[in-house]
């Protein structure tokens, strides 16, 4: 198994190394160094020195790829993508555009990104399971039929929609909590409640109707009727056969996710105020504020990784069939 | 009159020619047969597959796109005819001019007065401010007391109308269909309420504005109108363009393997491991500035904006081809091991005819689904990318460019919900037929859900 | 567990519900700011809609970064608080500035002199002006800086400023105003005013060269170099010397890149691996105003508290007419500042900060976005008796403080462009026509609620140069009828166009429509004002393309004189005509100057220009007043612009905000602000009484959902295979 | 009652429709089950005896219903308890075994938890007591090392100690009636013969009323004391199984006894003409390990096989799973690359042919694959499927010629010209095989690999298909490799027999020879457990 985690995360480096390939390429279409000084430096009284200056003081004054009037392997090196991509695998991530130190703004983001994201993910899987439990309890019911429909006709609206109206009905109309923010002096669990609720009840549809889906496939299994031969109950066969072997499906579908929460959500955390790094990534797309973005794409990307992994190791976990070589 | 082909005009009806031609060569094939008619047999997949149709027709009504000739100019006699720079479409003549009946500003639901109150002079001259009656509604009207009664006469009218419109396109079908076993009743009993819909709303659009207007004065429920087309070909589009490269990758890693199957899960993973909407939204600015660069490819406004349309199509499909890649590939794999390709392995058939013959067929239903499945997820997402700016032109209407307008408005007091609503509705009335259906298909088509069928 | 599953949930439900209520405690609920002492006057404002890039006075320029700074900092000169036109104050100086006039050689001369090659600026320093309190003055036993580290591994300790526990102050010396210039001068900090100043203050291009040669390590001290322009008389006195003749200098003097930075702070702020935890000048700033910053987190919130060291000063009292009725001089002669702490937390999106707002959360709304900037203002409408609010919320008694700001938006013509260009009698008639066309004053109504006043003048109000009333008309474009401005009707723009040889919108010889292309900012325009402006001038026949780019597109093409008709704005650095005129100054012109010119429409008149230069180096009076009278005659008749109009700015007050007056200019204003607290907390109370019906409606709901599933399921576990079978059947 | 026969359940008049549309399924169905009886219910699939068995335990799918009878478990009718009481019955008093126990045990329990559960849900014991329980069961039927097994998970034990697991299960509680469907189906022969043996034991020592359901003549035979034909739906016949065998009444029940092999007759071995010979022929699958994925050793899948066939023979190579004897198989269509070792086709090296050399001999050497619904694309129709050799090996015919060819071979394995028109999920497994064996003929092949062309196929189809193989061979003077586990078809078939073992041929020789005096123990193991009809 050690040997299995050593070799993805070697296998992690071209992945790494071509995600930034990327990132810089379509950055660079978009915007010259220049246009990153520009859009850094204001709109009034620009002048091209203080352009060259900006550039030289945050290392844009080289070539992208390939410097064609240096020597041996600086041709290669003494770029910006070099220059740049070395240091975000030294876990470097230098100054943004506006001059802040990323990881430092990365490290203390992250937390109210987690306080959302967490809740949201642990009670939505719950809420989930609950509720496709249930249903999977009647199936083959009107009643099933029924819940099948509210399931798909909640996921047929807009993530939007129910962020607007939650905020619209719970915080504006009924004053129940604060409508937006988060403040960590304020009795943090209040600013919170809002999102995560909106994030729970906007996740039911898709995520109980999968859910029901893969119960269904493992309550037709044969070890199923072997159980119900042994004369154990429905519930008893729900609980102790069903859900632990449809567990495996769940797991592989989710634990890919669980490092990425640490990224936040974009939309739910700039609706709410959130400071985490979901807003933190939105604000940089807005800005056009490349350093950020590189390093959240970096960010992202070993995050995804690291779910990749973790979800081969919760497979051998979950499922005894299954030893990772 | 002079008709005007946009790309994506182009494509959508590229792609219902194709699928046309698809279904008419699938016709031979028994097995595809006998699982659309599993789709078609149950009311749900009639209902839902007509709701879509409905959706699709407007789309392609309004595809059909022209410029209005310019009257020639008095006194002036030139041989050349100019033409409006603004596009028409077949679906806003047939809305008889309700995208042309501008308002100053937001007007409500049928109402007959403006929502704003505006400096104005009363009879005697006095500078009074008020609510200024609406232009284009209740105009005929003597006493604003007439409203309600007036709306109910001609609603009655036009669902008369509607009646009678109804019956003629659906006996026609009855006659065609009267044989058929599938539950077509369904169908037309969606056709029926939406012909009454359509001829009420066009009815009595001229006199009331049905879901009011928004900011600009414009009528809502047109606007709405006009993201169905946004909506429909970004859905459509999206899987069209990404299907090539993924099917392509896909059964090439599965059936090669080896270093050809490395490489395509090295890009795959790649590109997976890239947070979507960041690679969304910098191939979507990226696009922005090619547009901006090169102003001269595109004579009128429409063609640049349906340019940015078709490339956020493409960069949403670029973007998500990895999922499907990853299937085709995996369903590769397990079809390259079985019997009939190992059969025509043993009679030397081609790799070429291999996969033309024996794996794309069969991973045909994969694509099937996918397709159906990334509609609704893609229709919902233009909403939310436009929210983040990297969504559709702001000059094309869209629901997610509706959406985004609504956000201020909910705060106001008293707060303007009618954008929101349209969008709301339209919205999800196409995502919600469209997530039935494609439950229907995936029933029908995945061999898991008809294995379990069978073995009950 | 697993047999009473459905039970369980609603048990769950229930103890959720219950702990939410319980846990809550007292109304409001919805509270968003942490408990604080009652005695404390706290003000609750936001920032908005994102945080400040810079805070280091030498490198900030933006509008909503001068509102911490100005509080903060305290620069040479100031503004009135309530007198209008805008009247110059000292601030950190004892009085305005002494005016000698130097010829080459470097002797006095008279001020009328034509030999006057240089002017120079005496200023001396309040002798009560005082640092605030900061851990970069902290001195150890011998008298040296406590916290002076050699390595960064020393000072990691230290995250923020609040965490050094010794803090020390000492009074502002005439020295650190002379710095505060060196650090502009210096290039590695990239201030926007190097290379604007170097134009003027004699010696500053030199200073600046001869810096950036020097190899640095950590701080450099700027004591050791001397700039020709500044000089250091005693402890409370310096001189500015400048080149020629500038009178708007001492405008500058009112700006925060005047304040006074004291040297021990820079070094301070270069300790090894401060910059790594955002320990920077350009993140804390340090400065001798009525407000000190002490908590500055650009992801929640930043907060400013009364600077103790803050100097003797007091509300004023005098004020423009009107302002006595008004209450904004109840206070007149009272120490101040009023407010203790003043928080502002960081607010994206509109809905919360509105909501927020009317809940009483937030006591003003405006400070930054002035709420016109097209997305806070579909808020609320405002009519000509403020703002107009619904039956419900009229007992909140917002109040509104209304300003126009001392800036203008406008699309201007492209005077280069083949088309729309041009000094002809006709292609004047063909841009007054467009003119016409667009109907500024319905275009403010719809699209920014009446947050704007249709200019006829490229001097806002406000501003020497600026006309009101009938004198103030542009006649190519108004009829004034009884005693209002009245646009000029569409037939006679029809007319216009017709004799400019577009009949109907027409091209005279070819038939071809006019088809006019505008450059807009893809972020600034949404798409139903440009459908609004496709039905202007589809009026005239003309047909519009809009052509959307992000703000570094529109600049390429600024620069290079690609455009025809493009969108712009400029804000007031100093209330004078000058600051506006200069918009249309031939030299100023991108494709003359090479440079990032401010005439983006290329305008080029010659007359124009010799006006200008005549302008610049006089003294207000009737000559100057003169002479802008034509230039604006000129810029009328030549039509450069689309359209202009003066933006408004807001501030939403809501009943307990006192002295509450926008000042255009200057963002000094938290001073003077009065909050009632008790009021506002009683409320609060009153208009956050939560509803809690939908909580136990919704917890009925859930059960009603598991109800009829667990009727259903003891049903079929009572089934016996008859029964079961007979159901099918059915 | 008397006293001599107890009848434990008696199932009377089952009847089971489809809910949907009212099929009948079961068309009244009895039997009885007496204690320390083996009732077997023979059919082929489709019958509807595991319907049978299901509906007895109320454990029918939700598309079928039961419509009429009784099952009367002492006095109770079980048709007649609510479904809480039935849950007390399943498992107390009426166990039940499938067929598949790899699907049937819950892969994420261990073992000993599955069968604890039966204990906690029908007894008082607790904790340890269940534990000692669940390893005394154990090792009754013969599980070794039973204390350790209780924590193994299903897949670490083998098929047959799966099956093992399922029979302790069934027994914890000591229940009257035990319901075995198909039990050794999924086994190979070797295990099959232990398993039925603990069954038999188990019949005897608990005095249990057993329904055994099975396709297989041989298992009745060998083990049931009664036995019931079920064709579809119905028992057509019921007798004592010696009475059975020696006398069935219905002509369809001799059809199944007739299927069993006769080891009296086998093939006569011609004059040898070697088409292909195998020469130490090795198939070799790496084991990777370590960070760089290092291969560190193989999996001797084929592990120097020498075989020669002649022409116009057929070779028989026998095995359980996992022998090799596919993949070896496949190694001489050249779809497998071989390690070590030649192939000769008519004394020309084939082995190591790349794709293009390869082509000429695929015209001479084709296959039959065991699964004949996947073997088939079933997006062409069989016209389409058989011409696809033809095409693509380059027979030169014209579109007509082919068309008439396609016809010909479709007549050839008895089938109806016009099915040509058809699509293969329109056909049952025997004719989708024959229409295998026509597709394989089209291009005139010399040696024909036929994988397990049988094992999916019941009984009665089995026997047909096989005598269309023998038929083809005399006609064409085709040469078979005959890759099956199943030694009982091998008699009638094969010339020469070898039996592959671990990669290893470990025995081989004429039919006779093999069949009548094996030497090596695996061989006679094999043979040991073939079912037979004992004269």
């Amino acid at each position: 198994m050690f040997a299995y985690i050593v070799r993805r995360m070697l296998y992690a480096i071209p992945i790494l190394i071509g995600v930034n390939l990327l990132t810089f390429t379509l950055f660079f279409v978009v915007n010259s160094p220049d246009d990153m000084a520009v859009s850094q430096l204001g709109e009034k009284y620009v002048t091209p020195e203080a352009i060259a200056t900006w550039k030289k003081k945050n290392g844009y004054d080289k070539p992208l790829f390939v410097n064609a009037g240096a020597e041996g392997s600086e041709v290669l090196t003494d770029t910006i993508f070099f220059s740049k991509s070395l240091k975000l695998f030294a876990f470097d991530f230098g100054r943004s555009e506006s001059g802040r130190d990323i990881t430092t703004d990365v490290a203390t983001r992250m937390w109210p990104s987690l306080a959302v994201a967490l809740p949201n993910f642990a009670i939505g899987i719950w809420v989930n399971i609950c509720v496709a439990l249930m249903v999977v309890m009647f199936h083959a019911t009107r009643l099933d039929r029924w819940a099948v429909f509210v399931f798909v006709s909640l996921m047929s609206i807009s993530y939007l929609f129910y962020i607007i109206g939650g905020q619209f009905l719970v915080a504006k109309t009924w004053k129940l909590v604060p409508i937006s923010g988060f403040n960590i002096e304020a009795q943090p669990w209040k600013f919170l409640i809002l999102p995560v609720l909106v994030g729970v009840v906007a996740g039911i549809g898709s995520g109980a109707r999968w859910y029901r889906t893969l119960f269904l496939e493992e309550a037709n299994q044969d070890y199923v009727r072997t159980a119900r031969a042994k004369g154990a109950s429905e519930i008893s066969i729900l609980f102790k056969h069903i859900l632990p072997n449809a567990l495996i499906p769940i797991l592989t579908g989710v634990v890919v996710l669980i490092p990425s929460l640490f990224m936040g959500s974009l939309l739910i955390e700039s609706f709410f105020g959130i400071p985490g790094l979901g807003s933190y990534m939105l604000d940089a797309i807005k800005s056009q504020d490349f350093a950020i973005v590189r390093s959240m794409v970096f960010i992202g990307s070993i995050l995804y990784i690291i779910g990749l992994i973790l979800t081969d190791i919760s497979y051998t976990w979950a499922d005894p069939r299954v030893r990772l070589n | 009159m002079k008709p005007i082909l946009l790309w994506s005009d182009a494509l959508i009806f590229l792609l219902v020619i194709a699928l046309c031609l698809f279904f008419y060569r699938l016709r031979r094939d028994p097995q595809t047969r006998e699982r659309w008619g599993e789709v078609f047999s149950s009311r749900l997949g009639m209902v839902t597959f007509t709701v879509i149709l409905v959706y699709v027709g407007v789309a392609l009504l309004d595809s059909l796109h022209f410029r209005r000739a310019l009257e020639a100019p008095e006194g002036l006699e030139t041989e050349e005819i100019f033409y409006d720079n603004k596009v028409t479409s077949v679906l806003d003549v047939m809305l008889l001019g309700m995208g042309d009946r501008f308002e100053r500003t937001y007007s409500a639901p049928f109402a007959l007065k403006s929502f704003e109150k505006k400096n104005m002079k009363d009879e005697q001259g006095n500078a009074i401010r008020d609510f200024p009656p609406l232009e284009h509604a209740g105009r005929h009207l003597e006493d604003p007391a007439e409203r309600w009664p007036d709306v109910a006469a001609r609603s009655l009218t036009a669902l008369l109308w509607g009646v009678l419109a109804a019956a003629v396109i659906i006996g026609l079908q009855w006659l065609a269909l009267r044989r058929s076993t599938n539950p077509w009743y369904a169908s037309w009993g969606v056709q029926a309420v939406v012909i009454c819909l359509f001829v009420w709303m066009v009815n009595i659009s001229r006199y009331y504005h049905i879901l009011g207007t928004d900011l600009g004065g414009t009528d809502v429920m047109y606007q709405s109108l006009k993201g169905v087309r946004t909506g429909v070909l970004l859905g459509t589009l999206s899987t069209l363009i990404m299907l090539p490269i993924a099917v392509t990758l896909g059964v090439m890693a599965g059936y090669f393997k080896g270093w050809v199957d490395d490489v395509v899960q090295y890009l795959y993973t790649t590109l997976s491991s890239i947070p979507g909407i960041l690679l969304i939204a910098a191939s979507v600015l990226l696009f922005q500035v090619y547009i901006d660069l090169n102003p001269d490819f595109f004579s009128i406004g429409m063609e640049k904006a349906d340019a940015r349309f078709i490339a956020l199509c493409f960069i949403l499909g670029v973007t998500s081809w990895s999922t499907l890649c990853r299937l085709i590939r995996a369903e590769t794999l397990k079809i390259s091991q079985l019997g009939y390709v190992q059969a025509a392995h043993a009679f030397g058939v081609s790799h070429s005819r291999i996969l033309g013959r024996h794996v794309l067929p069969n991973v045909v239903h994969i694509i099937l689904i996918t397709f159906v499945l990334d509609f609704s997820a893609l229709v919902l997402a233009e909403a939310v990318l436009s929210y983040i700016g990297v969504g559709i032109d702001p000059s094309m209407g869209s629901w997610g460019n509706m959406i985004n307008g609504a956000r201020s408005e909910l705060s106001r007091e008293p707060t303007v919900w009618w954008t929101l609503t349209g969008a709301f509705f339209f919205m999800f009335a196409l995502v919600l037929a469209a997530n039935l259906f494609s439950d229907l298909v995936r029933d029908a088509f995945d061999p898991r859900t008809s294995m379990r069928r069978s073995e009950a | 567990m697993r047999n009473n599953h459905p039970v369980q949930l609603l048990a769950l439900v229930a103890i959720a519900i219950g702990a939410l209520l319980s846990a809550c405690g007292e109304p409001p609920w919805n509270n968003p700011h942490p408990p604080a002492p009652d005695e404390l006057m706290i003000y609750q404002s936001v920032m908005t809609p994102a945080p400040p890039k810079h805070l280091d006075p030498a490198i900030s320029y933006a509008s909503d970064e001068s509102l911490y700074l100005m509080q903060i900092y305290e620069p040479p000169m100031g503004y009135h608080f309530l007198k209008r036109p805008y009247e110059l104050l000292p601030l950190g100086v004892e009085d305005f500035p002494q005016l000698t006039y130097l010829d080459e050689a470097g002797n006095e001369v008279e001020e009328g002199d034509d030999n006057v090659a240089f002017t120079r600026y005496t200023l001396t320093v309040r002798e009560d002006e005082h640092y605030q309190p900061h851990p970069a003055f902290a001195l150890d036993g011998e008298g040296e800086p406590l916290y002076l580290f050699d390595s960064p591994e020393a000072g990691a300790a230290f995250r923020q400023i609040p965490d050094f526990p010794q803090t020390g102050h000492r009074r502002v010396l005439a020295n650190d105003y002379v710095y505060a210039i060196k650090r502009l001068a210096d290039p590695l900090n990239g201030s926007p005013m190097l290379g604007f100043m170097a134009q003027y203050i004699v010696g500053m291009k030199e200073f600046s060269e001869r810096v950036a040669g020097v190899e640095r390590e950590g701080w450099l001290n700027l004591d050791d170099f001397t700039m020709k322009g500044l000089k250091v008389l005693d402890e409370r006195t310096y001189t500015i010397t400048i080149m020629g003749r500038y009178p708007q200098f001492v405008y500058w003097l009112a700006m925060h890149f005047f304040s006074p930075i004291a040297p021990e702070v820079d070094r301070f702020y270069h300790n090894p691996g401060f910059d790594q935890r955002n320990l920077t000048l350009d993140w804390w700033p340090v400065g001798s105003g009525p407000y000190m910053m002490v908590q500055n987190n650009p992801n929640s919130a930043i907060v400013l508290e009364r600077n103790p060291n803050y100097r003797e000063d007091f509300f004023p009292t005098e004020g423009e007419p009107g302002d006595l009725e008004k209450g904004l001089l109840a206070d007149a002669g009272k120490p101040i500042p009023f407010v203790d702490r003043a928080v502002y937390r960081l607010e994206k999106e509109v809905l919360p900060l509105w909501t927020k707002f009317l809940q009483g959360f937030y006591d003003r709304s405006g400070e930054v976005h002035g709420n016109t900037n097209g997305v806070f203002d579909q808020a609320f409408v405002v009519g000509p008796d403020g703002v107009e609010m619904s039956e419900d919320l009229a007992d909140h008694n917002i109040t509104m403080s209304p300003d126009v700001k001392p800036g203008i938006y406008y699309y201007g013509f492209n005077m280069r462009d083949p088309v729309v260009g041009g000094y002809t009698e006709d292609k004047r008639k063909l841009r007054q026509a467009l003119q016409i066309a667009f109907n500024t004053e319905e275009y403010l109504n719809i699209f920014y609620k009446g947050n704007g006043i249709t200019a006829h003048n490229l001097i806002p109000p406000g501003i020497p140069g600026h006309l009101d009333g009938e004198a103030g008309v542009n006649p190519y474009t108004h009829d004034w009828v009884d005693g209002e401005a009245v646009r000029k009707p569409i037939e006679y723009a029809r007319q216009l166009l017709a004799e400019a040889g577009y009949p109907s919108g027409r091209d005279a010889r070819t038939g071809e429509p006019l088809k006019i292309f505008i450059d807009v900012q893809s972020q600034a325009i949404g798409n139903t004002s440009m459908n609004w402006m496709d039905r202007v001038f589809s009026e005239l026949g003309v047909q519009v393309e809009f052509r959307p780019a992000d703000w570094n597109r529109t600049r390429e093409k600024l620069l290079t004189g690609n455009t025809q008709i493009y969108s712009h704005g400029w804000l007031a650095d100093y209330p004078d005509p000058e600051n506006f005129l200069f918009l249309l100054y031939g030299p100023e012109s991108p494709l003359l100057c090479k440079c990032d010119g401010a005439n983006n429409s290329n305008y080029g008149s010659e007359e124009y220009d010799d006006l200008f230069r005549q302008m610049r180096v006089l003294p207000p009076g009737e000559e100057r007043a003169a002479l802008v009278a034509r230039m604006v005659e000129l810029f009328r008749q030549d039509a450069v612009w689309l359209f202009v109009y003066y933006p408004k700015d807001i501030y939403l007050n809501n009943s307990w905000v006192y002295n509450t007056k926008r000042h255009g200019i200057s963002k000094a204003t938290l001073k003077y602000l009065r909050l009632d607290t008790e009021e506002r907390a009683r409320k609060q109370v009153a208009w956050n009484q939560p509803i809690t019906w939908p909580l136990w409606a919704t917890a009925a709901g859930v059960v009603g959902l598991i109800m009829p599933g667990v009727v259903a399921y003891r049903r079929r576990q009572n089934a016996t295979a008859r029964k079961a079978a007979e159901r099918t059947r059915n | 009652m008397s006293a001599s026969v107890e009848i434990r359940m008696r199932v009377k008049d089952l009847r089971v429709e489809l809910a949907e549309n009212g099929e009948e399924i079961l068309k009244g169905v009895s039997f009885e089950l007496q204690a320390g009886k083996i009732f077997a219910l023979v059919g082929e699939s489709g019958s509807g005896k595991s319907v049978t068995s299901l509906a007895a335990m109320r454990l029918l799918p939700e598309a079928l219903v039961i419509t009429g009878g009784a099952v009367h478990v002492g006095k109770q009718d079980l048709f007649d308890l609510s479904e809480s009481r039935m849950q007390t019955v399943r498992g107390r008093r009426v166990a039940m075994i499938f067929q598949n126990a790899m699907t049937a045990l819950n892969p994420v329990q261990t073992v000993g938890q599955q069968v604890a559960e039966t204990l906690e849900l029908h007894t008082t014991l607790k904790g340890k007591t269940i534990r000692q329980r669940v390893v005394q069961l154990f090792a009754e039927v013969g599980i070794p090392d039973p204390e350790s097994r209780f924590e193994f998970y299903p897949h670490q034990l083998s098929g047959g100690q799966q099956q093992r697991v399922m029979i302790a299960m069934a027994l914890a509680c000591e229940p009257d009636v035990l319901i075995a469907d198909e039990p050794t189906t999924a086994l190979d022969v070797t295990i099959q013969e232990q398993v039925l043996d603990l069954i038999r034991e188990l019949t005897q020592s608990r005095e249990l009323a057993v329904l055994l359901i099975t396709h297989d003549m041989g298992v009745v035979r060998n083990t049931a004391d009664e036995v019931a034909v079920m064709y579809r739906g119905e028992i057509i016949e019921k007798a004592p199984v010696d009475e059975f065998f020696h006398n069935p009444k219905e002509a369809y029940s001799r059809r199944l006894i007739d299927a069993l092999p006769d080891l009296t007759r086998f093939q006569s071995v011609a004059v040898e003409q070697p088409l292909l010979q195998l020469d130490d022929v090795k198939v070799h699958f790496p084991i990777r390990k370590g960070v760089l994925q290092r291969v560190v050793d193989y999996t001797r899948a084929v592990d120097g096989v020498s075989l020669s066939i002649g022409r116009g023979e057929t070779y028989a190579l026998v095995g359980e799973s996992g022998s090799g004897k596919s993949t070896l198989g496949r190694a001489i269509l050249n779809l497998e690359e071989i390690a070590g070792g030649e192939i000769s086709f008519k004394g020309k090296p084939i082995g190591s042919l790349s794709r293009r050399a390869m082509l000429p001999y695929r015209k001479e050497i084709q296959v039959i694959f065991q699964n004949p619904y996947s073997s088939m694309n079933p997006r062409m129709s069989v016209g389409e499927i058989i011409a696809e050799g033809m095409i693509s090996l380059g027979l030169g015919l014209t579109a007509g010629e082919r068309e008439e060819r396609i016809g010909q071979l479709l007549e050839r394995v008895q089938l109806p010209r016009e099915y040509s028109q058809r699509y293969p999920h329109e056909f049952s497994g025997g004719q989708l095989q024959r229409i295998a064996i026509a597709r394989a003929l089209a291009v005139e092949p010399e040696l024909i690999i036929c994988d397990e062309p049988t094992s999916a196929l019941d009984v009665s189809i089995r026997a047909e298909v096989l005598e269309l193989l023998q038929e083809l061979q005399r006609e064409f003077g085709v040469s078979y490799l005959f890759i099956t586990h199943d030694l009982s078809i091998v008699p009638s078939l094969a010339h020469h027999v070898g039996v592959m073992q671990l990669g290893k041929l470990v025995e081989q020789g004429s039919a006779e020879q093999i069949l009548t005096a094996p030497k090596h123990p695996y061989t006679q193991a094999l043979l040991n457990s073939v079912p037979r009809i004992d004269p």
